[in-house]
């Protein structure tokens, strides 16, 4: 199946996104998510459905699961071979899927469970998360064929081409058990599709499903750029990924302060605020000037012990969240809530550019 | 307040506006010897030129007293002032009591009696609107007509019937045209230019003895006329007031404020002898400007509020068969002459300020010259060479021509 | 800016470069005649303002609409009279006299060729809506002000 | 010499059933081509001294004058163009160096309107200007990638100093002396009331305008004129002027002419001495000794106000561009060589320096690959003529632009190329008290402001048809610019597509 990004064309689309998360971290099957994105159907044209759960391998909490495909044997082996000399591989599996008429041509799909070999990360003078993203970046970009497309610890992405649903039941979803999903369906305009391109994308355990289409693209890319990361991808969600990574993972922000970052209030807004808080945002649009995300887009990201719905300034695209007891639901459109729960204690739709975060209470139980 | 006023012309009109200008209702009475509404006497020239008519000729528009709730009495000649019972008697014994009067009433031909005057049936004076009438109905294009007098009123008359009149004679025994007012450089150029057009001058004579067609004059020459212009000069008509005790002189003495010596009568106008600040004493002003100055500022007097009129002086604008002819001030001191195709000019200045000046024909901006006179203005202290040439507002220091010109300041 | 409350033409010299476009801006405005070169060509221009020079100086200079205007006072035909404060011309009444040009201060009535005086109306009732000479001025010398 | 071998350029054309003589343009002309004959009555014409300049043009009331190229022309000749010709013949006679003003006037190619500007269809909205609030805010300056926190979390704004911009323009240098003071009244006025800036230029800042200094940016030239305490610390912004797109690599000369006693008190130097400003800064013979100058300028202004640095684009500027980001300057202003000057050799005006939209592209490229793009801003200019030139120069990567020319035209310049010889019609490039006197500032600024405030309202349309509505989302977005007519390689500089991929 021919790659996208590699014939270097921008790949615009329009989606359906949808999330669901427990603050009590009560983890709930997949067969929830899957029903409230099938609501959106229209929204995607087949080309690309995905979902992430968030602690759904209790059991190897502590290692990175690798998810990933492969186009041909050879790939796997040399894969393989790379993961042997820079990982301790803890368990390797085929991903468990379900033949669905509906979807087809699929690659080969294995799971590694890791963690970096300690001599190698100590030479390395990296943290574990770098070095790992490193890794992650190399496999991607240099060893043909084969394509990481999840890689955080107690997550995992799974995405196809092909209508959401179908995707789900190909994963056999509901076999999982997550604190929080998210899911996506895909409508993109310049490309037959391919299962990499799929939404979610993720880096370490950072995953982003995203509605809308980005004008300031080549200007958050560029700059994204200069610190190590390649947009191989050309989509609005690979770029938003490594943004949030770079922004909270590298610089150490909060995810609240990396919105007013990327969904950077107005001057006219920022100037009424109070002097401490009108310094604080100049500064964070000023120096993240490139960051800024114009054009309408509406993203749910996903990471280990919580969830951030944001619109774009101007609300462009919709979003709704609601909310009963410690479950609280996101989605593109309010049916879709509905449908998986009927009574909610309330719901609304977040403001633009004001980013809507939960976190867990306490742990995963 | 009951405000009585003697005269319908330049000064009367003006002490109409001066009083309504304090006071909305007091009364006023209007009393004039002439049955006309008020006009501007310096046009009846012009009416007999034909460049003017009754309805232009009117001072003020035909609801001016209506508009200023003035009653007009027209064609009664004043009698009597009485000041103790402070009433005015007219000549059909009429009576006007009065809070405030004011006299206006200009100034009278005087007629030079000339052995054999009495014999004359065509003769005239030509101050008055009805004087104009007369004399243009005694003349047709045969007449030959003799003037008395080559001064302001002379040389308008000629001016006015030349192109209707077979011939026009105008003798002075000054030995040059308005002696008054011209110097002999100047009176020169007007003369050349009246006899050029057709005007026949005779300087330094005047007449011996006049029959019913003809005059003997002093050189022994006779001139055959058949209208006779008596325009040798004026008497201010103070008769009213000398009678009823005012202190006068050539005219009633009248002070900054036109008052005269006795309480609430004013005076103003030809018949009114006020301060002339050119030659820092008491004398006649009779012209337009002054008569209307006077008579604002006797208005406002007699209406109770307290206006001083001490910037009068003497000053002429006269047009005379093309020719224009402005002068101001009193000729004293040093000067300054220039003389080119576009007109004469004469300045005298002393103690470091313009005292007067005459000018031909080269008479733009003449109101500069004016000012300088009036105010006192220290020729030290501006450009005098720039402005001998030219009247000009750029020979002021710059502060003081710009706070001029921006009306931060006035002259 | 209504033109008949308390106006005046107000001539800054700083900038008044010389080039006497007011004047026959003027001309123009007060021609009647729509087409300026039919309005001035080949004629000796009439316009209601003059232009003084001295060497390096130069400025333009109109009837200021004094309140207590002496050339009205003086005039011997009643022809000029103050009409919504601006100090106006009846043509045909005046006889040209020029007892105005006498007295005024600011030689800002001038004698003409046909004879009645010419002098700045801030061209009321003339075919431009603002004073021709403010709107001709290349280089904004010429302003109309309150007063 | 009785030969007179110089062909008039132009030809006045008076339409005689047009003119009303009123003089007005005898009284206009520096250049005396117009005069009154007395005995004829009618005005004539002396073509030899016309520059065109459009004075008499734009003042005729009866619009009786038309300025044309002269019909008598050399033979026609591909090689040898009427100018060369020309040229020649008056270094034949002058033996000296051919002297001339403003940019590059050379039919290279333009790249500004070989580039088209992206608009939003179907997959995303454009947004309506009407509606959401359109951001031009730009700051200048360097910008750090690392979060410090005080013990209570809260960020510490670690920035050095920044400039502010209302909209992403600023009037370029442009010296008081080449300039007259009216001409840097209405710059200053203007930058003040638009919140931009206006540079000084090399020949110092005069008193009057130091209430200005919040809206300034003071140069440091090689002649180092009127450079001083106050004077660095009166601006917003430093500027080291390096080099000029007009004329890289050689210095400037003021001519004497010039120097009058203000522009004498202002520069530091006699009245009537030539101002040359040396060629190199003559403290600066590498790069090392510009990190010396950036700092020093650093501590005389106690690190308050950002440091420029001006550089032309000339053939390595990317490397040069690379070295000033890492010397501790805030922000590098780059003038292309269509970049306007009061006076330059028309040999090196004409021939050195290479086009601003490919030396700004390849700098932000370099800069990026480098991961230094953020250690400055990049300013540039020579020449941006409109406000789709000031798009596309950000969607090259451009922070914000620096306009001359433009600035002069709206104040009333008509590019006739002679601001040397000090007789501007306009009273802009003048000295001359009678000339000077002719650039109202009152006018001048508000000429200025309607331009800027146009081409900003402008700038959101196009933003908005974009779909973006704030200025950083379009810097560097070179997505949104696809060539036409430009070959591989141009493209590939640029880093933009060709239309229709």
């Amino acid at each position: 199946m021919q790659r996208e990004g590699t014939d270097n064309y921008r790949i615009p689309s329009g989606c359906a996104i949808c999330g669901i998360f427990n603050r009590d971290g009560k983890r709930i099957s997949g067969s929830d998510i899957i029903q409230a994105i099938a609501i959106m159907h229209e929204r995607s044209n087949g080309l690309g459905g995905g979902f992430a759960g968030y602690g759904i391998y209790p059991e190897y909490k502590e290692y990175y699961a690798f998810h990933i495909f492969y186009d041909d044997d050879r790939a796997k082996v040399t894969c393989e071979e790379y993961l042997n000399k820079h990982f301790d591989v803890v368990n390797l599996s085929r991903i468990p899927t379900k033949k669905h008429p509906k979807i087809v041509n699929e690659p080969l799909i294995f799971r590694y469970f890791v963690l970096p070999h300690p001599a190698d990360l100590f030479s390395s003078q990296l943290d574990e998360q770098e070095y790992t993203s490193l890794c992650v970046t190399r496999i991607n970009t240099d060893i043909e064929g084969a394509y990481v497309f999840s890689s955080g610890k107690n997550m995992g992405v799974f995405k196809a081409v092909g209508y959401p649903e179908d995707v789900g039941s190909f994963y056999k979803l509901d076999e999982y058990n997550a604190y929080c999903w998210t899911a996506h369906g895909r409508y993109p305009t310049n490309t037959p599709g391919w299962w990499g391109g799929a939404h979610p994308f993720s880096l370490l355990d950072c995953s982003i499903v995203h509605n809308g289409e980005i004008s300031s693209y080549d200007a958050n890319r560029r700059y994204i750029e200069m610190f190590g990361y390649k947009c191989n991808l050309l989509t609005d969600t690979e770029v938003i990924a490594y943004i949030l990574d770079f922004l909270v993972r590298k610089l150490g922000l909060t995810y609240s302060e990396a919105a007013s970052v990327i969904a950077a209030p107005f001057w006219s807004t920022i100037d009424r605020k109070d002097k401490e808080e009108k310094e604080r945002l100049t500064y964070l649009r000023n120096t993240f000037s490139s960051l800024l995300i114009t054009g309408p887009f509406s993203i749910i990201a996903g990471f280990s012990g919580g969830i951030m719905a944001l619109n774009d300034r101007l609300k462009l695209r919709s979003m709704v969240v609601g909310e009963k007891g410690p479950a609280v639901y996101i989605s593109s459109e309010e049916s879709a809530i509905r449908k998986i729960c009927k009574d909610l204690d309330s719901v609304y739709s977040p403001r633009g550019g004001e980013p809507v975060i939960y976190t867990l209470r306490g742990g995963i139980s | 307040m009951n405000y009585v006023i003697i005269g319908n012309s330049t000064a009367a009109i003006a002490a109409i506006e001066g009083i309504r200008s304090i006071d909305k209702q007091g009364r006023i009475t209007l009393i004039s010897i002439e049955n006309h509404h008020t006009y501007s006497r310096p046009l009846i020239s012009y009416l007999l030129q034909g460049k003017t008519d009754f309805d232009k000729m009117k001072y003020r528009p035909d609801s001016f007293y209506e508009d200023n709730s003035v009653t007009v009495v027209l064609g009664k000649k004043a009698v009597k002032v009485i000041p103790d019972m402070k009433a005015v008697i007219l000549e059909d014994s009429s009576s006007y009591e009065y809070d405030r009067l004011l006299i206006a009433t200009g100034s009278l031909p005087f007629v030079p009696d000339i052995s054999g005057l009495d014999k004359v049936k065509s003769m005239h004076t030509f101050m008055t609107l009805d004087d104009a009438l007369e004399l243009e109905k005694s003349i047709n294009d045969k007449s030959n007509v003799l003037v008395l007098g080559a001064g302001l009123i002379g040389l308008k008359c000629c001016e006015a019937i030349k192109d209707k009149v077979a011939s026009v004679t105008v003798i002075d025994l000054a030995k040059q045209v308005l002696p008054s007012i011209l110097d002999k450089t100047s009176s020169d150029i007007v003369a050349q230019h009246i006899e050029k057009q057709g005007v026949k001058l005779k300087l330094s004579c005047s007449i011996k003895q006049v029959y019913e067609n003809s005059a003997l004059l002093t050189d022994d020459s006779v001139v055959r006329f058949d209208a006779l212009v008596m325009a040798v000069g004026v008497r201010p008509n103070i008769s009213l007031l000398r009678a009823a005790g005012v202190d006068t002189n050539r005219g009633v003495l009248i002070n900054q404020c036109c008052a005269t010596s006795i309480e609430d009568i004013y005076c103003a106008g030809d018949c009114a002898e006020g301060y002339d600040m050119t030659a820092d004493c008491k004398k006649i002003l009779a012209l337009l400007p002054n008569a209307y100055m006077q008579g604002f500022c006797a208005g406002v007097n007699m209406a109770g509020e307290e206006k001083i009129y001490l910037s009068g002086m003497p000053m002429n604008a006269l047009s005379l068969m093309g020719l224009h002819i402005l002068t101001a001030g009193i000729y004293e001191g040093e000067e300054y002459v220039f003389q080119d195709k576009k007109g004469y000019k004469r300045l005298f200045y002393k103690d470091d300020m313009l005292k007067g000046f005459i000018l031909v024909d080269d008479i733009e901006c003449a109101g500069i010259y004016t000012a300088m006179i009036r105010n006192k203005t220290l020729l030290s202290s501006m450009d005098f060479d720039l402005i001998k040439k030219k009247p000009a507002l750029c020979a002021l220091a710059q502060e003081r021509r710009t706070s001029l010109l921006n009306r931060k300041e006035t002259w | 800016m209504q033109v008949n409350d308390m106006k005046m033409i107000k001539v800054n010299e700083k900038w008044c470069l010389g080039c006497h476009l007011c004047e026959y801006y003027c001309a123009f405005a007060n021609s009647g005649v729509e087409d300026m070169v039919k309005a001035l060509k080949d004629m000796m221009i009439q316009p209601k303002l003059r232009i003084e020079q001295k060497d390096k100086i130069s400025f333009a200079v109109s009837c200021r609409h004094c309140e207590d205007p002496i050339c009205v006072k003086s005039c011997i035909t009643g022809a000029l009279s103050i009409i919504d404060n601006v100090v106006s011309i009846d043509k045909k009444r005046c006889i040209g006299c020029y007892t105005c040009v006498l007295v005024c201060p600011y030689g800002a009535v001038m004698p003409s060729q046909e004879g009645a005086v010419r002098k700045c109306e801030l061209c009321v009732g003339n075919s431009v809506s603002s004073p021709a000479c403010v709107s001709a001025c290349p280089n904004k010398a010429i302003e109309l002000v309150e007063v | 010499m009785p030969i007179n071998y110089i062909i008039p350029q132009f030809e006045i054309v008076r339409d005689q059933s047009r003119c009303i003589k009123c003089r007005v343009c005898e009284r206009q002309c520096a250049n005396e081509v117009h005069h009154y004959d007395e005995d004829y009555k009618i005005m004539v014409a002396d073509e030899s001294k016309c520059v065109n300049c459009h004075r008499c043009v734009a003042l005729c009331p009866t619009s009786a004058l038309k300025i044309v190229k002269n019909q008598d022309s050399f033979k026609e000749n591909g090689n040898w163009t009427a100018e060369i010709i020309t040229d020649v013949y008056k270094q034949a006679s002058s033996g000296g160096v051919l002297l001339s003003s403003m940019g590059n006037p050379m039919k290279f190619p333009v790249y500004w309107d070989k580039l088209l500007i992206n608009a939003s269809q179907v997959t995303n909205p454009s947004i309506d200007p009407l509606r959401e609030p359109m951001e031009t805010k730009t700051f200048l300056g360097q910008k750090k990638h690392e979060i410090k926190r005080d013990n209570e979390g809260r960020i510490i704004s670690n920035l050095g100093p920044q400039l502010e911009l209302s909209t992403p323009i600023m009037f370029s240098a442009m010296s008081y002396g080449s300039l007259s003071y009216n001409a840097h009244e209405s710059l200053a006025r203007a930058a003040k009331s638009l919140s931009i800036l206006y540079n000084t230029g090399e020949g110092g800042l005069h008193e009057d305008f130091y209430q200005y200094g919040s809206n300034t940016i003071v140069q440091v030239a090689s002649g180092r004129f009127g450079v001083h305490k106050d004077y660095l610390n009166a601006g917003a912004a430093v500027e080291i002027k390096m080099g000029q797109g007009a004329k890289p690599g050689i210095g400037g000369h003021l001519p004497g002419t010039k120097i009058t006693e203000d522009v004498s008190k202002t520069r530091m130097i006699p009245v009537g001495t030539d101002a040359i400003s040396p060629a190199p800064h003559h403290d600066i013979y590498s790069i090392e000794d510009l990190n010396q100058l950036v700092m020093s300028l650093k501590h005389a202004t106690d690190f308050k106000k950002p440091v420029i640095v001006k550089i032309a684009a000339v053939h390595n500027v990317s490397a040069i561009a690379s070295g000033i980001a890492r010397s501790g300057a805030d922000i590098i202003a780059i003038d292309g060589f269509r970049g306007g000057t009061g006076a330059a050799p028309v040999r090196i005006r004409d021939n050195v320096g290479i086009p601003i939209e490919l030396a700004l592209a390849s700098v932000d490229t370099r800069l990026r690959n480098e991961g230094i793009r953020d250690n400055v801003s990049l300013v540039v200019g020579g020449s941006i003529r409109s406000s789709a030139d000031v798009v596309k120069a950000i969607a090259l990567g451009a922070d914000a632009v620096y306009i001359a020319t433009a600035a002069l035209l709206a104040l009333g310049c008509h590019l006739c190329r002679t601001c040397y010889s000090g007789k501007c019609n306009w009273g802009i490039a003048t000295q001359r008290e009678d000339l000077v006197k002719r650039l109202n500032p009152e006018i001048g600024y508000e000429r200025l402001v309607n331009l800027i405030n146009a081409w900003t309202h402008e700038i959101k349309e196009m933003m908005g048809g974009m779909g973006i509505n704030s200025i950083e989302a379009l810097r560097g977005n070179r997505l949104m610019l696809r060539g036409i007519g430009l070959n591989e390689k141009e493209l590939e500089i640029l880093g933009v597509r060709h239309a229709g991929e």
